[in-house]
């Protein structure tokens, strides 16, 4: 286990802490993007190169700004005045230990089954994923253009300010 | 519909390139030639100022001394109609003769500041006596931000001959005025003298009004 | 000889990374690099603020800095000093970690952003398979550095400035990308230093670069297009409309801060303008096939430096665009354009060699560009503007 | 912890990734915190899927890599959409407090 990974993994982990705990909405999001960037890198440490790039380009580039945005439009940059988690917060906590309970018991349990040593790091380059993405999954790289133009279309047509409803 | 360039219109980024065109014009003509480069270096090289500028008012004088000769007679009309009030005179409680050999007042103190005052020139068109005028004195920063902006009577006060120097055309044409005015002033007083010593043969004559 | 000074700075630093111990060898011959675009491009940054301001001067009829140093040369050590002398202010009601963050996270992200570039036969920091992804992924972090210096001053002027930047950003990058992806189909690959090598041929001495063929050209004025507004340069440059964003999103930043973000503003146009040269310019191939002699480095700065000379004379010439001019012109204009160039890419390979790609493609092009121009006039958004009295 | 294999560590990571988003989704008051939450646990998913495709058996298959891939575009897509109806969602009642969105009337 490199030390690199663990760096990567605790930069991730720290930035998903942050962007769940802090008051602030934007430090949240700026948070959420060190967690982005974290993966990213985790991706990278896992000879994951065009994944990881893509992670940066999307995330950072375009989901990071997105949520700023929504929380500049909506206002919440300041905070609420009764506090900042639900009533039953606690319920949500329990929850969420106990599915990270169940998860590691079954990572650690599987442990041994798992496939051992470092398998040969495959040279992954990207004249493979563009034939691979024309070539077995042209199918899905269609129904994602597809649910991509639709999901554009839609959040315009959602988040649209319509003139005539807001005076009534 | 489009009036002009009907045709050429369509050509999108057609007048970019005439902009950039232009440009490169004036980049390259500026090494060359020397209508494309108007600056001068400015401390080392001056540029002759235009006949009309005006920056800071001062008062005239005529002969020698600035206080003898001095035209302002303190009826502080500049003083009055100045908008930003930056002129504050103080009248004499005597009198002294001017030019012409009138007993005037005189200003005992005439104060401009001169960063306040905004360069109208109101105070020189309304003076009735050519007293005020406008310098093309322009460098005049000093360290003291309050005293060495306010121009006491002694600073502001230069020489006809120096008005002359900056505005020929403009000090030619009062100087003409100033003397048609006192050439009709003495016309006047002959005339009086004359009456005078018509009605005089009758009655003891007058003593004369105060000559030069 | 020839050879050797081609390859001068690749032999002095395996040269002089041989002095350490094996093991360390590959990690110092990086950090070389590392430490000679650290230092190489903030110095072009300093004699390019001298080009510039000499360079607007002569076209506005005036001398430029000619003060400090012989020519104005030394106009950026004073620029240097008065910055790092500067106070640095932070405002009271800011948030000082990401008041303080922003700088740092744009000039990080834009000095990434020259590993890839191929500076030079066999220069190039990492030869990433997917360098060009890479780059767009450095690049589009820079937005968020924007917007956490636009927020965090707490100033309403920079926050307008900073969503302005942003908006202008985002909705020209894509067709930045659109624009380079026609480079990449032709190309067949990511990798910068291929993309170069595609175009390091020559045909009766004129060289293959992509700036040559319609596609290409259509492709370039796109992309110079899209990078001059993603670097908020010259015709773009609302987001520091001086007349009515004061400075933008860099209001609040004074001292060394405030010349950070003009380095990191700088870079990005060098970064942005060096892929430009790689994709469409042919990177560091020589212009003529009997000009090979000269290293070819030296072609890559050249181009570098003659493409911030078009920035600037941009700058002189050109008035600022409204800002829904700027994004009418983004989604309606260049958008459209390099679509259509990715399908008169495609068209270009699969046409074969022979004359009649060349007629095809470039009636296509010069067709679409017609027709765009007489239908933005018709309506009115784009040609010169009418004015109509109140009768 | 000195026997697990990278994959584990991976797979672990990823766990403690998602179960911090699902706290985060379950335990904020603001929606759009919600969403990031939801982010999160995407995240965690396509990490957990790389992971598994770079010690899998067959690396040069390319599952993994093209899976996680276009679960970032769809998750990139799902983030537009839900901030979308978040917006909407505050214009209409004036606050994105998930608690007090407990009204079904339009």
């Amino acid at each position: 286990m490199s030390l690199v990974f663990y760096l990567f993994a605790a930069l991730t982990l720290a930035g998903g802490l942050a962007a769940v705990l802090l008051k602030n909405t934007i430090h949240c999001a700026l948070a959420l993007t060190v967690a982005f960037a974290g993966l990213a890198l985790l991706f990278l440490d896992l000879d994951a190169q065009f994944a990881g790039f893509a992670q940066i380009l999307v995330y950072i580039g375009a989901v990071a700004i997105l949520v700023v945005f929504a929380i500049l439009l909506t206002r919440s940059s300041e905070t609420p005045k009764d506090g900042v988690y639900s009533k039953n917060w606690l319920a949500g906590l329990a929850i969420a230990a106990g599915v990270f309970a169940v998860l590691a018991w079954a990572v650690l349990q599987s442990a041994g089954g798992l496939p051992q040593g470092a398998a040969a790091t495959p040279a992954v380059t990207v004249l493979q994923i563009g034939n691979a993405l024309l070539g077995r999954y042209v199918l899905p790289l269609e129904i994602v253009a597809l649910l991509l133009t639709a999901a554009m279309i839609g959040a315009v047509i959602v988040a649209m300010h319509e003139k005539e409803r807001a005076q009534r | 519909m489009i009036t002009d360039n009907t045709v050429g219109g369509i050509l999108l980024g057609e007048g970019i390139l005439k902009g950039l065109t232009e440009t490169a014009k004036n980049f390259a003509g500026s090494f060359v030639s020397a209508e494309r480069l108007t600056t001068v270096e400015y401390p080392e090289q001056r540029v002759a100022p235009i006949e009309a500028t005006r920056v800071f008012p001062f008062l005239v004088y005529d002969g020698k001394d600035w206080e003898a000769g001095m035209r302002c007679v303190a009826c502080q009309i500049c003083e009055k109609e100045c908008p930003p009030k930056c002129i504050y005179i103080e009248k004499s409680k005597d009198k002294k003769p001017d030019a012409v050999g009138k007993p005037q007042f005189y200003p005992t103190k005439f104060d401009i500041d001169i960063s306040v005052c905004m360069s109208c020139q109101i105070c020189v068109e309304v003076c009735p006596f050519e007293a005020i005028k406008m310098d093309t004195e322009f460098e005049l920063s000093t360290e003291d931000r309050f005293g060495g902006l306010l121009l006491g009577r002694e600073q502001l006060s230069k020489s006809n001959e120096y008005y002359h120097e900056i505005h020929a055309t403009e000090a030619a044409n009062v100087d003409a005025s100033l003397a048609a005015g006192r050439a009709k002033v003495d016309a006047k007083t002959t005339a009086v003298a004359i009456a005078a010593a018509v009605r005089g043969a009758e009655v003891p004559p007058r003593p004369a009004e105060g000559g030069d | 000889m020839v050879e050797r000074m081609d390859q001068v700075f690749v032999l002095f630093a395996h040269w002089l990374v041989g002095f350490l111990p094996a093991g360390w060898q590959p990690v110092a011959a990086v950090l070389l690099s590392v430490v000679v675009i650290i230092c190489l491009f903030p110095a072009l940054f300093a004699l390019t603020t001298v080009l510039e301001r000499k360079g607007l001067g002569r076209i506005q009829n005036r001398i430029g800095p000619n003060r400090t140093g012989p020519f104005g040369i030394l106009q950026p050590v004073a620029d240097g000093i008065k910055s790092l002398t500067k106070e640095d202010i932070v405002p009271l009601s800011a948030d000082a970690v990401v008041h303080f963050l922003a700088p740092l996270v744009l000039v990080v992200t834009v000095f990434m952003g020259f590993a890839v570039l191929p500076m030079g036969r066999g220069m190039v920091l990492a030869d990433i398979d997917a360098g060009l992804l890479f780059f767009f992924a450095m690049g589009a972090s820079t937005e968020l550095s924007v917007f956490m210096a636009g927020w965090s001053s707490r100033n309403k002027y920079s926050l307008l400035g900073a969503m302005r930047a942003v908006a202008q950003m985002i909705s020209y990058e894509v067709p930045l990308l659109m624009s380079s992806v026609a480079v990449v189909m032709i190309t067949g690959s990511l990798s910068l230093s291929r993309i170069v090598e595609a175009q390091n041929h020559y045909t009766w001495g004129l060289p293959h670069w992509y700036i040559f063929t319609p596609w290409g050209l259509a492709g370039f004025v796109m992309y110079a297009i899209a990078a001059t507004a993603e670097t908020n340069r010259s015709p773009f440059d609302l987001p520091e409309g001086e007349s009515e964003l004061v400075a933008g999103y860099h209001t609040e930043y004074s001292g060394f801060k405030f010349a950070l973000f003009f380095l990191g503003e700088y870079l990005a146009m060098f970064s942005i303008s060096g892929l430009g040269t790689t994709l469409f310019l042919g990177g560091w191939s020589a212009p003529f096939s009997f000009l090979g002699w000269v290293p070819s480095w030296i072609w890559f700065f050249s181009k570098l430096m003659l493409s911030i000379c078009v920035f600037i004379w941009l700058r002189g010439t050109l008035p600022r665009l409204r800002q829904d001019q700027l994004m009418n012109f983004a989604w309606k204009f260049v958008l459209p354009m390099t679509l259509l160039n990715l399908m008169v890419a495609a068209l270009w390979r699969f046409l074969g060699d022979g004359w009649e790609r060349w007629v095809i493609c470039s009636a296509i092009l010069l067709l679409a560009y017609l027709a765009m121009g007489w239908l933005g006039m018709r309506q009115g958004h784009i040609g010169p503007r009418r004015y109509r009295y109140a009768d | 912890m000195s026997q697990a294999t990278p994959l584990a560590g991976c797979l672990l990571v990823a766990a403690l990734l998602f179960s911090i988003g699902l706290a985060g989704a379950l335990t904020r008051r603001n929606a759009i915190l919600v969403l990031i939450g939801i982010e999160l646990m995407l995240n965690a998913a396509n990490l957990n899927l790389i992971a598994f495709w770079r010690y899998g058996p067959h690396p040069e298959a390319l599952t993994g890599m093209m899976f996680a891939i276009f679960s970032i575009a769809v998750a990139a897509a799902e983030a537009a959409v839900g901030l979308g109806l978040v917006i909407q969602v505050h214009r209409h009642a004036r606050s994105t407090d998930l608690d007090a969105m407990n009204r079904m009337k339009g």
